[in-house]
């Protein structure tokens, strides 16, 4: 009977998990969100190709995060890794929409890499990369800066919900992943001047921006995973405030960059860039979104664009080849979300509590932490992808990626020419009304 | 599922609380199943693209319009009479009061919003494999009769507590938690039934009845259509645990989740692997595969994914995903035309999900009691009961099918069919051709990076001269 | 609204609360508005796809980035300034506080992130009506000031508790419940102005003013706009319902999702069989028609879904269906050019739909009060707010869309029109010719199963004699 039971903590801990559970889900549509984005940036040959890489994405991450990844990342054990719930064995109730919300951000973290290394990659190669990411590198990383026991969480530094632990290890697998792939036959030609690949459909990249700006704001929203104290609420919805205002800020200014700057680009407003812009707004945000003004947010939202249009066009004069600009946005971005944390927060930063010694230690920190992170995540991901690279498994042969992925390894071209057409005598350019009345004749 | 939901439904009646808290509680179960109800009421929309991908562009508004307009029909049917015949007190068999919503108590709304985008989603499951050959009038009638009555007669037996599944025999009532026979069975069953009377599309075999394959127009539709699936029935499910307020409910719905991707995982990956590997299959990974090997494996836990372990729901997902390539292949073998494989995927993953169920429910089944007594009556008890829901659907969906059949309103003419039907009966061609192209140059294959910079600078210096002419 | 102030941001952590109740209850509703939020959110991609498909391909990339524009411009602006003026206490004609959120206590936060999306929303629908043929850097401007002062000033008068169409007179206040008016009548009157001072695009009437149809380049992507915003504004409506911790509470806003369902399911359904039936029309099952008239009446019960019964709505979404395709036709016949029927879908459901409220609410409507005076009080009120928000809005508007025109920034030139913005203005065509295409054979029309057949199997080889090679 219910109407005895103690109602204030079950409320409490049932609310708790019920908000964490809807906006889990929502950040899982973000899934769908990358798929797009990536699927309209890349030519149409390779479509089927990327579309299966960033659904299978999904169930590897659920796999491998279910068997290894959570036991690393939240098993009690040292503070470099954990040890226990293996397969979630012996993992408490309460444990589950635990699992479920870092599931969804493990996910995250491992499809960030298939943007960078698009339309040259060998799907076996493709299995073990995103299985060894969400099974090993990225749970370590979760296990020292976000579980009780990790070493980075002893300290006194913050990132909330993830501009190091997800974006920047999403996006320094994706550089090396990118650097040791090569660049797509045709990117640079003989004197190593970057040519551009157009993506195959604009409206395709804009839907995946529109689901994956939808998707981080339930991510940065869902991080505060207390919502039950007092204030909670409010909290969570000051968030909300801040993802939109570094959302704007960042969109807007690498709107206005392309526009304006003389030597980035054709000086036109350009979608592409605009949709880049507000995720790497939204990215750097996500270390502070809980603890900073929202003019904060903007100013930091639109420092992130510019830091993102910087490191594009870095890596595009290493000639290393992201069709994504997938590391620019999550490692650009990343690495000044986790630096302006310090800076902006009005409770601990360095210009809120007057240059104490602490306020500089934590700034440290988050240096010394951004630091450790992205050190690992290169040797990892570095060696893994080397490996791969040594036994042949990471490119797919020079007529494959020349000719197109879909057919030959997928048996799946995106848009089969047989299936298009009509027999109405449509197809040419006839006045449509003509042909429908032609049509009511009949 | 919906035990608890009823009985919130049915006690709740009075305006004056005078527990505040119990209103906090009622109100976060009622904003969780508006919230989730709404997620999976998009679902719709996953339903209408994996439908419009993989059909040819020549039917894609078709295929559209039908999935815009039986969510519409569904909400209409299911108000008027369905809810009253599902939820609606009544005897075993069927329910009676509450037409038209009238008289329905407070608490009762939330639950029609979650049961109505239940419905509409039973019926969605039928318009893929009648696609590219059914008469838009025919689809109208056939929504309309499975949203208010089919479908709802069904749920009343197993879902309300006047049903004779759910009441049962003493030791055993049936279990099926989200429906995996009811909503997958029972659409499954009804594509099974319309796509037998249909017949298949012209084209789809040879004189020597061999298959050929028709492939689908936008394969980013399918993914698109599959991904916003994955999303929908994962809430779905999650949706179907009714209440919240209980101590340790929201773990419950986070393990309904964490089952249901694993299954999803399950039947994706098996199927992908079947497919790459199998001698006589195509050796492709593909894409198509992988989609329907997920929403099989997530739709074959529905009916246990509240009282499993998740590595049974792994391993349900995975048998899911092997057993949807043979239903596929079977189905073929039949020469049954199922363009989307929705037989193949929801009456596979229905059936299976039921004995699944039986199989390895940690309270009840077969494997945790070590196969005694009660749970061999349970695993019965099942059985039949998925017996009569199948068998209830195709009698009657097999009638309806059969007058539309017979009085002609069932299939296109040839003509339409091999011209298609977006022209003729839709008046909007998916892509008309006339809207395509602009004048600047890039349509043939010249250089992309080329004649942009030819464009761009002449077309500004016109642009501002323009602007300048203007203002003067 | 009414926040018996609590707390600010700032020291939001303290975990002892006397007020234990409270502090959930505060809870509760803060996450109601932020998940349902940021579903309303979402229906930004609804407006962006509905567009795209609407338009020719050569303007494909201008629509999408015109939508993320505005959701980003209208955050900044609503920001700055357009929260203050709407809901900063102030005069009953404007608020006053609150610029940069400065001051803003705690629970203002996710009331400002609702009324935001909010904001946006009316921002978008404008959007449809001028497309392809205004200049970007006008629509930067109009957007933000429509987010920062139009709409936020209007909604001061109805929303805030100082304004004066919200204190009203004795017996009579304004009923605006989510928005009929002040969203989609502020939006669908911005629209009406806009195309009036833009004038149709070239070939949208020809010389003896008859209209010519352009047809959209793409249906599918309609479809999946509308889809979205039947999701998001089923949604909307339901995030009005801004507390959630009253008795009953959530079987109201259970009720409102039931209501929008059903007056979407009116409007869509009515539309669909005026535009099949009527004997002057296309006779089409016209998909297009199908989706306007969804949104029609999901639009026209904004303002009422809270307190009619659900036969009402679905009366009211019928008749809003019927007077879509009237306004439809007395647009056209007005040779105003609105690509999208952006003014006959939102002018007309936010002018139907406050007179609809005055109508069948169940508590203070005509019909149900039996036409005494407290109820036409309450009718006049309405009509008069109505009035006087369509009258500021198209006042504010007009003079602002005069300036741009006047100053040359209004519209692109003929011959940028004529082939199309995407390339000189964004440098992204939407569909990059070279960008297309595989080496493999298969773009000729080549009968597909063949030369799959004749490709895979030496494709196989080659490639597994490949690998096989690089792993020795």
């Amino acid at each position: 009977n219910t109407t005895t039971h103690p109602y204030n903590v079950v409320t409490n801990e049932n609310l708790n998990e019920v908000f964490h559970v809807i906006i889990g889900m929502i950040v899982f549509f973000m899934q769908a969100g990358f798929a797009f984005l990536e699927a309209g940036s890349i030519r149409s040959k390779n479509t089927t190709n990327i579309l299966v890489k960033n659904l299978m994405d999904v169930f590897i991450g659920a796999v491998s995060f279910w068997a290894i990844g959570y036991a690393l990342a939240f098993g009690k054990g040292t503070p470099f890794f954990g040890t226990e719930y293996f397969f979630l064995i012996g993992l408490p109730l309460t444990g589950y929409s635990y699992w479920w919300y870092h599931y969804v951000y493990a996910a995250t973290a491992s499809t960030i890499v298939s943007g960078a290394v698009a339309e040259r990659t060998a799907f076996g190669g493709y299995l073990i990369y995103s299985s060894i990411i969400t099974a090993f590198i990225y749970p370590i990383v979760v296990h020292w800066a976000w579980d009780p026991q990790g070493w980075l969480l002893y300290g006194v530094g913050k990132d909330f919900a993830g501009s190091s632990v997800v974006h920047c290890v999403g996006g320094v697998t994706s550089l090396t992943g990118a650097f040791i792939l090569g660049p797509r036959i045709g990117r640079f030609d003989e004197n190593g001047k970057p040519k551009t690949i157009p993506g195959h459909t604009v409206p395709l990249v804009a839907l995946g921006g529109f689901i994956l700006i939808f998707g981080l704001f339930g991510f940065n929203v869902g991080s505060q995973f207390r919502v039950t104290f007092y204030g909670g609420g409010p909290v969570a919805a000051l968030i909300a405030v801040n993802t939109a205002m570094a959302c704007s800020g960042g969109g807007l200014t690498a709107l206005l960059i392309k526009r304006l700057h003389p030597k980035i680009g054709g000086n036109s407003w350009s979608l592409l860039v605009c949709l880049n812009g507000s995720l790497a707004g939204i990215v750097s945000i996500c270390a502070s979104c809980n603890a900073v003004y929202p003019w904060a947010a903007l100013l930091i939202g639109a420092i992130a664009a510019t830091a993102y249009v910087c490191w594009s066009e870095i890596f595009l004069r290493c000639k290393i080849d992201d069709p994504l600009d997938a590391a620019a946005v999550h490692m650009g971005a990343g690495i000044w979300g986790v630096i302006a944390q310090p800076i902006f927060n009005f409770k601990t930063s360095i210009f809120y509590t007057g240059f104490t010694a602490l306020s500089w230690a934590r700034f440290g920190w988050n240096l010394l932490g951004l630091g450790c992170i992205i050190l690992w995540t290169g040797l990892t991901s570095g060696l893994m992808f080397y490996l791969l690279n040594k036994f042949g498994m990471f490119r797919v042969s020079e007529e494959i990626e020349l000719k197109g992925l879909d057919l030959p390894i997928h048996g799946e071209p995106a848009y089969p020419r047989a299936a298009y057409g009509s027999g109405w005598g449509m197809d040419d350019d006839y006045d449509v009304e003509e042909s429908i009345i032609l049509l009511k004749q009949r | 599922m919906s035990t608890s939901g009823i009985l919130i439904a049915s006690n709740v009646t009075s305006t004056k609380n005078p527990w505040q808290l119990n209103t906090l509680e009622y109100n976060v179960i009622g904003i969780f199943h508006i919230v989730t109800g709404l997620i999976v009421f998009f679902m719709q929309t996953g339903f209408a693209f994996l439908e419009a991908g993989s059909v040819r562009s020549k039917n894609t508004t078709n295929i559209l319009i039908k999935n815009v307009v039986d969510m519409l029909i569904g909400a209409i049917s299911y108000w008027a009479v369905g809810y009253a015949f599902a939820f609606g007190d009544g005897n075993t068999f069927i329910g009676t009061k509450y037409f038209l919503l009238i008289n329905l108590p407070g608490p009762g709304y939330s639950f029609w919003w979650c049961n109505y985008v239940y419905a509409a989603t039973a019926a969605s499951i039928v318009s893929g494999a009648v696609a590219e050959r059914i008469k838009f009038t025919s689809y109208l009638v056939y929504s309309a009769v499975i949203t208010s009555f089919i479908y709802p007669i069904a749920s009343h037996w197993a879902w309300d507590p006047h049903g004779w599944l759910m009441i049962g025999v003493p030791g055993a009532s049936y279990q099926d938690f989200s429906g995996s026979s009811l909503i997958h069975g029972v659409g499954g069953m009804c594509a099974l039934i319309g796509a037998l009377f249909l017949g298949p599309r012209l084209g789809r075999f040879d004189k020597n009845g061999n298959p050929k394959n028709l492939p689908g127009h936008t394969v980013p539709f399918v993914a698109l259509g599959g991904f916003i699936l994955a999303f929908g029935l994962i809430t779905f499910n999650v949706s179907s645990y009714f209440r919240v307020n209980g101590s340790l409910d929201a773990p419950k719905i986070a393990l309904i989740g964490i089952n249901s991707i694993l299954a999803g995982s399950g039947g994706a990956i098996v199927a992908l692997f079947t497919k790459r590997l199998h001698p006589k299959l195509s050796n492709h990974w593909s894409l198509l595969t992988c989609i329907n090997g997920l929403i099989t494996g997530i739709a074959s836990v529905c009916a246990s994914c509240n009282s499993i372990y998740p590595w049974a729901a792994l391993l349900i997902g995975a048998i899911a995903g092997l057993t949807f390539m043979v239903w596929s292949w079977a189905i073929l073998k039949f020469r049954i035309d199922d363009p989307l494989d929705a037989i193949s995927v929801h009456l596979n993953a229905g059936i299976w999900g039921m004995i699944a169920q039986s199989l390895f429910n940690f309270k009840t089944g077969l494997f945790y009691r070590h196969m005694d007594k009660t749970s061999w009556l349970q695993f019965g008890w099942n059985m039949l009961g998925l017996l009569a829901i199948l068998t209830w659907t195709s009698a009657t969906s097999g009638l309806m099918f059969l007058i539309l059949k017979k009085t002609g309103y069932l299939r296109v003419s040839e003509e339409i069919e091999i011209k298609g039907l977006d022209v003729p009966i839709h008046g909007e061609p998916a892509y008309p051709r006339i809207s395509y192209g602009s004048g600047w140059g890039i349509e043939s294959d010249v250089e992309m990076d080329t004649s942009v910079l030819m464009l761009l600078p002449s077309d500004n210096e016109d642009n501002e001269a323009r602007v300048v002419k203007s203002q003067n």
